[in-house]
């Protein structure tokens, strides 16, 4: 993993190695390099099978984590590669050409969390959801319990008590907490 | 309302070249609300009806949710739910209880109403599994209802997640039950409160491009 | 079969510039035939949306997410045991590598080292999953063509090994069984035995589907030569697991990369050379084979006694450290996987599923349904062993 | 394709033959013995800490109040209610269920029209799975509240080693063991009502968890200023009704609390207690800087109030620091806790003894309000005959002294009486003397209780056997021993039983086994009482009375509109009890001075 | 020790039933007094003690009071020793202090044990000598009442004294 990751390195600006296990490893890659990297490593180095892509919202940081994992199984070892785009504008290039397949993550990205992948077929398409009015659902700032409190109707009656509160209420009623 | 490409209303020519105009949201759907049907005249010949209603249950084969796998083992030998009058049509025309086999997406209850109401009376619900009855381990979901009742009306519940063949089976004599005493009168519940089922409805579905009602 | 019956290709809808079809529904030469959600002729629910011109599919359009609960959405607000029982649900006919691959993933990045003992259990239960998941698909493969009683008799064996999941797991379908750290408890009294006796029952099953099933000379009509996989789409679209191992590739991850006690085991993975439907189903009733003979290996040996789980942390306020993994295993349909990234929290921070029937049932399946007949779809999509749940989540 | 597949098919056939495999009645078969099915709760085990439901990933359990349960100490009188339109039927609250009392049993049918049916409190609404003899229990080794049920081992010194000094025994847990032990909590909450002065106990448990220890003092200084004291002798009542201790040790809570203290700075603590609220002009006189006087001072003081607080002995802390030996509780740990109440503006003269120095008419008149707290310092006697003797003294004089650094004149024998923890305190004060001056241990200590019934803490007990001091319980003391003037000795009869069936005191004796216990000193370390005679005699008469103590509101106002009594002389003798009183009456005192209802 | 206890000597000479229990209510009578005689001499402090001793001999002088009213003394007096209450003892360990001018909480505890053991003993030493019969049985019974209030008196002596939690 590590000569690979120096003969990369040599041809593109990588971030640090990430080393999961002995067979599993995380790169970041700026955005604009993305493809050669891929294509490098698809035809080059033998990381033929995407397995999956799919994104991170650091909501905190203002970006998101686009993760291709790519397997190579002759070497029996992953790679990740980690690219890092901003939240607010969100949009990358598809790969829908080097892999077919990747079409169908990219869909679900653009659904899920609004990330937008120009010229990748169908991405306007609802995929998963229908009708859908609010936020993409799997941003963080998306909160899916108030949405489902709000959307559905709920059985009613439920109520609870905390221990200690009702603890305190029947065990000393009517005293003030102490020192508070 | 958006409608698709394919429900619009449009010219079409014909492979013998005779042009004719098809809309599809009046073709396809019957817009006539469905009505309250009333018992027989003669209460013996009411509970006549009744038996023999509970005699076949004819279960709608679409599994909308987990649920769906326990029941192939009923349609089995090993269960054989057949030898206690319940079988499974493919078709809702030809079935006469839909079972909500658990969680029902928002996309899947548009499904499901409409195959409820093609279905013809009289016509049961059994919900199954904890989610139909209060959302269940997807209560915080924003895809799934929580109340299975508030959109179709439900005759039974059998609690479960999943419910296990044993316990449908233990239901669907317990559904038996409630039509022999005349006590299922889900569709004409639906009938009486349709305005109220289909604002329910259309507060969840947000592209609801079908009109009011269809059979 | 196709040499007998060439498609017509003069029939077919030009390409638009865009690489889409120019289908004009106004012109009265396509129409749109919507199989499922509610069709007898689904895997699961889920349906494909087919332009057929004449009985010919011209264009196939699948839609997911009539299962769809945001489970990836639900697993960031819960703690990393909260999240133990809702994975299962993934998926439904075989929800073990669900929680195998959660909690492998859990355990790499807190540390856990898994006691020997449950490593076995594990895949012994993971290996009659796979046996259940290929029951479900024979008889949904010979049903998708109107062979009924096969569904009759796998479906019956598959709840003798529910029988055995009830008394080791505690429950049928949803087993929730394997957790971070280890496994709930350890085998019952006298459960060799009688996995034993469904073994033998699930090989007698095994040869009467392989004499009414794959010996028909209907089902080999309808099936060689149908639906091939050219092994060219195999790396572009991702297939894995069987669906490639019948195209001649041996990918299984059981031996590529072998994960729990793979490597202590004796096994080859499971080929076929036509990748087409037959061969799809040949392959997967074979490696039923293959999993029996799995299980009496691991209870043969596996140790007789020791601890099923590791020592936890109190699950209540269990926070692990910044990082992420991902860990696959070679389910029936394919690799099965699950992505976690966390970030120190008590939460994960995110829980990516990668189900084989992703890539199969999308972009695979829109690619092969062309050009097939609308009496031959069900067959192709069953013999591609999807499940839909795994797809949206 | 060949004749062969034509014919194969046909083999089906022969299972014409076979016998069905239908079960013939499926409907309630039984399950097998681990499923889990419906819940099943023993509602007498139950202790209603809800930790069934903070684990529910499906918010599917409620916790109820139950008719005909009581809450009570360690019992919330609350049960979980599970509602089957949630559950997932996963078992994880049977397996974090800390009494074992939520099982599952292997029932599994319940069919219903009504879809609000299926709620219930399992245990409390019969249900026909309720005696169920089957379902899922939790396995033995199946644990995930934690690792280990048992307490993290605290490092203390050797016996050998503490014998001989007056060092602190205890050395209070390092982060990584205060992190570990602090994990086991389930912050379940049923320990903050039991605790005297509600502390936030789960909230600085977590705190310790997630290393925030600023947070944590903050919380401690909510309601208790004597942290780093209680977080060294206090009497934990928390402990007994932790959730933890029904299937192993209860959260070491007390040391906890120490960790924190111990882990941030003096000057880190008063920057996080922070500066008390602008002056109101009123004057609070506080007599007794103990634990009670002390909190009611600080609290006051950080109102804004101008705080006095008068001291009869030459150092603050009352009897934390002259009643308790110095290897259970360091002195600069008081001077610690004294300095920040100091730091809040508590302005604390010693050596002013009221009713002497100055009388207590002169604060009525000075003062806005008048704030008494003397403790318990007087020792009880037995009265037993020879125990008007000088050489049999009472515990707590002696302890006194020994904080004062005076000589006691320690025997090479003695004889204590009474099994609390002053009893133990002063026969390891005399054991350590006589080991440094003597160089061995020569220290019986006999109680009338037998060793369960015991009033001191266990560790106490266990400590001080291990330091050679020999303990005989169920000992009635009858007659000092004297002779040619000289105390020789004490003797005993056997306290056949003590307790009577309510649990209330009722010894008989076995006066055929009488023993004598050998010592030149005779220690009596039975009960405490105040000394009040600073009221004086027409005081004393004009104040309402109740069972000998100050008759006090429930804001610790005595009959007087002006006076205030608080702590050990209201309370009984309790660190933390008279902490909590101390906040109680504090803010009585600050209701009643900023209202201006003062006479 | 007052003339009070060692009074009891006069009932030796008694043989009716009625005669005895008049005699023993007169005791009641003078303990009480005493204790109210004692009321303001102690610290208001440990007052409720002394009061509350008054009070309980108050009603042991009714309870006699009232025994002596009734025909049926003998079967009502049969009736009671059933339940005998055990000695426990406690304040045999303890010399009976001279209660001077404002005595503590302590010893008057220990003066009112001191008193109720030596009537409990006094009564069980003339059961013992007199020969089985309703008289017998009224001494009987009398030392069980004695009996039964001493024990009160040490129940709470342990807890003012024994049980940490002092006045």
């Amino acid at each position: 993993m590590r000569e690979l990751y120096a003969r990369l390195k040599a041809l593109y600006p990588l971030g640090e190695l990430t080393e999961q296990r002995k067979n599993l490893a995380f790169v970041t890659v700026p955005a604009a390099h993305l493809r050669d990297t891929l294509l490098h490593l698809r035809d080059k180095e033998g990381f033929t099978h995407l397995v999956l892509l799919t994104a991170v919202d650091w909501l905190e940081e203002g970006q998101f984590q686009l993760t291709y994992l790519l397997n190579n199984r002759a070497l029996a070892c992953d790679l990740g590669l980690r690219v890092l785009i901003q939240r607010d504008t969100a949009t990358m290039e598809s790969i829908h050409d080097l892999w077919p397949t990747a079409a169908t993550y990219q869909r679900e990205l653009r659904e899920m969390f609004g990330i937008d992948f120009p010229g990748s077929p169908r991405i306007e398409e609802e995929f998963i959801l229908e009708g859908w009015n609010s936020i993409p659902p799997y941003r963080r700032d998306f909160d899916t319990l108030k949405y489902a409190q709000e959307a559905y109707a709920e059985r009613p009656g439920r109520v609870t008590h905390d221990p200690e509160t009702h603890m305190r209420l029947q065990m000393y009623p009517g005293q003030h907490p102490a020192g508070k | 309302m958006t409608t698709k490409p394919e429900l619009m209303k449009r010219m079409v020519k014909g492979p013998d070249g005779l042009e004719f105009e098809v809309d599809p949201l009046r073709d396809y759907y019957c817009e006539a609300p469905p009505t309250v049907m009333p018992g027989a005249y003669i209460q013996i010949v009411e509970d006549f009806f009744n038996w023999a209603r509970s005699k076949s249950l004819w279960i709608l084969g679409f599994g909308t949710g987990c649920g769906a796998i326990e029941m192939r083992p009923l349609m089995t030998p090993r269960f054989d739910a057949y030898r206690f009058g319940v079988a499974w049509r493919p078709t809702p025309r030809q079935a006469n209880l839909f079972i909500i086999s658990g969680y029902l997406s928002t996309k899947t209850l548009k499904r499901a109403i409409r195959a409820y109401e093609q279905m013809q009376n009289p016509k049961y619900v059994i919900g199954l599994g904890s989610c139909t009855i209060n959302g269940g381990m997807y209560w915080d979901s924003y895809n799934t209802i929580k109340k299975l009742d508030e959109y179709l009306p439900v005759d039974l519940y059998i609690a479960g997640c999943m419910p296990r063949p044993e316990a449908l089976l233990a239901g669907f004599e317990e559904m038996k039950k409630i039509i022999r005493t005349g006590k299922a009168e889900g569709a004409n519940q639906y009938a009486e409160n349709f305005a109220w089922y289909k604002a329910n409805q259309k507060r969840v579905i947000h592209d609801w491009d079908m009109p009011d009602y269809n059979w | 079969m196709l040499d007998i019956f060439p498609p017509d290709r003069t029939q077919y809808p030009a390409k638009k510039a865009d690489g889409t079809l120019d289908i004009d529904l106004t012109s009265g030469k396509y129409l749109k035939l919507w199989q499922g959600p509610n069709h007898p002729g689904i895997t699961g629910n889920m349906s494909v949306e087919l332009t057929v011109c004449g009985d010919e599919v011209v264009e196939g359009k699948t839609h997911v997410g009539y299962l769809h609960r945001g489970f990836e959405k639900l697993m960031e607000r819960r703690t990393f045991i909260q999240v133990f029982p809702i994975v299962c649900r993934v998926c439904v006919p075989e929800p073990d590598f669900n929680e195998y691959c959660y909690a492998a993933c859990v355990e790499e990045l807190a540390g856990i080292e898994v006691p020997e003992m449950a490593k076995w259990i594990r895949a012994m239960i993971l290996e009659m999953g796979r046996i259940n998941s290929y029951m479900m698909y024979l008889g949904g493969q010979a049903g998708a063509l109107g062979q009924g009683v096969i569904g009759q008799w796998t479906t019956y064996v598959r709840d003798l090994m529910l029988d055995r999941f009830e008394e080791l797991t505690g429950a049928r379908i949803y087993h929730m069984f394997i957790l971070p750290g280890g496994v709930r408890d350890t085998l019952p009294d006298g459960f060799a035995g009688r996995m034993e006796e469904t073994l033998c029952e699930v090989e007698k099953t095994l040869k009467d589907v392989y004499d009414v099933m794959f010996c028909n000379a209907v089902f080999k009509k309808r099936t060689v030569g149908m639906g091939v996989i050219d092994p060219s789409w195999l790396e572009p679209y991702g297939v894995t697991g069987p669906n490639a191992r019948a195209a001649g590739v041996a990918k299984d991850v059981r031996k590529d990369s072998p994960y729990l006690i793979y490597d202590q085991l004796d096994f080859e993975p499971v080929t076929g050379q036509n990748s087409d439907i037959y061969t799809r189903a040949d392959v997967r009733r074979r490696d039923v084979w293959v999993s029996v003979d799995l299980i009496r290996q691991i209870l043969a040996k596996m140790p007789k006694s020791g601890a099923v789980m590791a020592p936890l942390p109190n699950v209540l306020h269990w926070q692990i450290p910044r990082g992420e993994t991902y860990v696959r295993g070679e389910c029936s349909r394919g690799e099965y996987g699950y992505y976690l990234v966390t970030d120190g929290s008590g939460y994960p921070r995110r829980i990516n599923v990668r189900g084989p029937s992703y890539t199969h049932a999308m972009a695979l399946l829109e690619r092969m349904i062309v050009g097939c007949n609308i009496s031959d779809v069900a067959a192709l999509m069953v013999s591609l062993h999807t499940y839909p749940p795994e797809i949206e989540r | 394709m060949s004749f062969k597949d034509v014919l194969s098919p046909f083999t089906a056939w022969k299972h014409l033959f076979h016998d069905p495999v239908s079960i013939r009645n499926p409907i309630g078969r039984a399950a097998a013995p681990r499923y889990r099915g419906f819940h099943q709760n023993d509602i007498e085990k139950c202790i209603g800490c809800g930790t069934c439901e903070t684990i529910c990933q499906n918010g599917a359990i409620d916790m109820v109040p139950v008719e005909g349960i009581q809450t009570k100490q360690g019992d919330s009188g609350l049960r979980p209610r599970i509602d089957y339109g949630r559950c997932c039927w996963c078992a994880l609250c049977v397996d974090v269920c800390m009494t074992k009392s939520l099982n599952m049993s292997n029932i599994y049918t319940w069919v219903e029209s009504d879809g609000d049916a299926f709620r219930f409190i399992p245990g409390v609404d019969k249900k026909p799975w309720d005696d169920a003899a089957h379902g899922y229990r939790r396995p033995d080794d199946h644990q995930l509240t934690g690792p280990t049920r048992l307490r993290e081992h605290m490092p203390e010194m050797e016996p050998e080693e503490r014998i001989g000094s007056f060092a602190e025994i205890v050395h209070g847990y390092n982060v990584e063991a205060a992190k570990l032990e602090a994990d086991r909590c389930v912050s379940c909450g049923l320990c903050v009502a039991t605790c005297p002065t509600h502390m936030a106990i789960p909230q600085y448990i977590k705190a310790i968890r997630d290393g925030d220890y600023d947070l944590g003092v903050a919380l401690l200084y909510e309601t208790n200023p004597f942290s780093s004291i209680c977080g060294r002798v206090c009497t934990r009542k928390c402990e007994s009704t932790c959730a933890a201790r029904h299937e192993g040790d209860a959260i070491a809570i007390r040391w906890l609390k120490r960790h924190i203290m111990d882990q941030v700075s003096d000057e880190q603590i008063k920057k996080v207690v922070g500066q008390p609220a602008a002056p109101t002009g009123r004057k609070v006189a506080i007599v007794g800087a103990g634990p009670a006087g002390l909190t009611a001072a600080f609290d006051l003081a950080k109102k804004g109030h101008q705080v006095v607080v008068y001291e009869a002995l030459d150092k603050p802390g009352g009897m934390t620091r002259f009643g308790i030996p110095e290897y259970r509780l360091p002195y600069d740990v008081i001077d610690r806790d004294v300095d920040v109440i100091r730091s809040v503006g508590v302005d604390i003269r010693c050596n002013v003894r009221i009713g002497q120095d100055i009388t207590l008419e002169r604060l009525k008149s000075d003062f806005d309000a008048v704030l008494i707290a003397l403790g318990l310092q007087d020792g009880r006697g037995t009265r037993i005959p020879g125990s008007d003797q000088p050489m049999v003294r009472k515990a707590v004089d002696l302890l006194r002294r020994v904080t004062a650094g005076e000589d006691i004149g320690t025997p090479r024998q003695a004889v204590v009486i009474g099994g609390g923890n002053v009893a133990m305190d002063i026969a390891r004060t005399l054991a350590r003397l006589q080991k440094k001056q003597y160089g061995e241990v020569k220290v019986i200590l006999t109680a009338l209780e037998d060793l369960p019934h015991f009033l001191a803490d266990a560790d106490e007990i266990k400590e001080s056997g291990e330091e050679g001091i020999i303990i005989l319980d169920s000992r009635g003391p009858q007659q000092v021993v004297i002779e040619n003037g000289q105390v020789t000795g004490l003797k005993t009869w056997k306290v056949k039983a003590i307790f009577d069936e309510q649990g209330r005191f009722a010894p008989t004796y076995d006066e055929t086994d009488e023993q004598f216990h050998p010592g030149t000193m005779v220690v009596e370390a039975i009960g405490q009482m105040a000394d009040t005679s600073l009221l004086g005699d027409a005081l004393t008469e004009q104040l309402a009375w109740q069972r000998g103590r100050l008759q006090v509101d429930a804001g610790g106002r005595t009959s007087e509109a002006w006076l205030w009594s608080a702590g050990d002389m209201v309370r009984g003798p309790d660190v933390v009890s008279a902490v909590a009183d101390g906040h109680r009456v504090a803010a009585s005192i600050h209701a009643a001075i900023t209202q201006g209802v003062q006479q | 020790m007052t003339e009070g206890v060692h009074g009891i000597e006069r009932l030796r000479g008694k043989t009716s039933l009625k005669e005895i229990l008049e005699v023993a209510t007169h005791f009641e009578e003078s303990a009480r007094d005493f204790y109210k005689g004692l009321i303001p001499k102690v610290s208001k402090r440990i007052r409720y003690l002394v009061e509350e001793l008054a009070a309980e001999e108050q009603s042991h002088y009714d309870m006699f009071a009232a025994l002596a009213q009734r025909t049926d003394i003998a079967a009502q007096v049969k009736a009671e020793i059933e339940r005998t209450a055990a000695d426990s003892k406690f304040s045999d360990c303890i010399h009976l202090p001279d209660l001077g001018d404002n005595p503590d909480d302590q010893a008057v505890l220990q003066y009112a044990m001191g008193r109720e053991h030596a009537a409990m003993s006094h009564y069980g030493e003339l059961a013992q000598t007199t020969p089985a019969g309703p008289i017998r049985e009224l001494f009987v019974f009398l030392a069980s009442e004695e009996t039964k209030h001493k024990l009160e008196l040490e129940k709470l002596y342990y807890e003012t004294v024994h049980r940490g939690g002092g006045v």
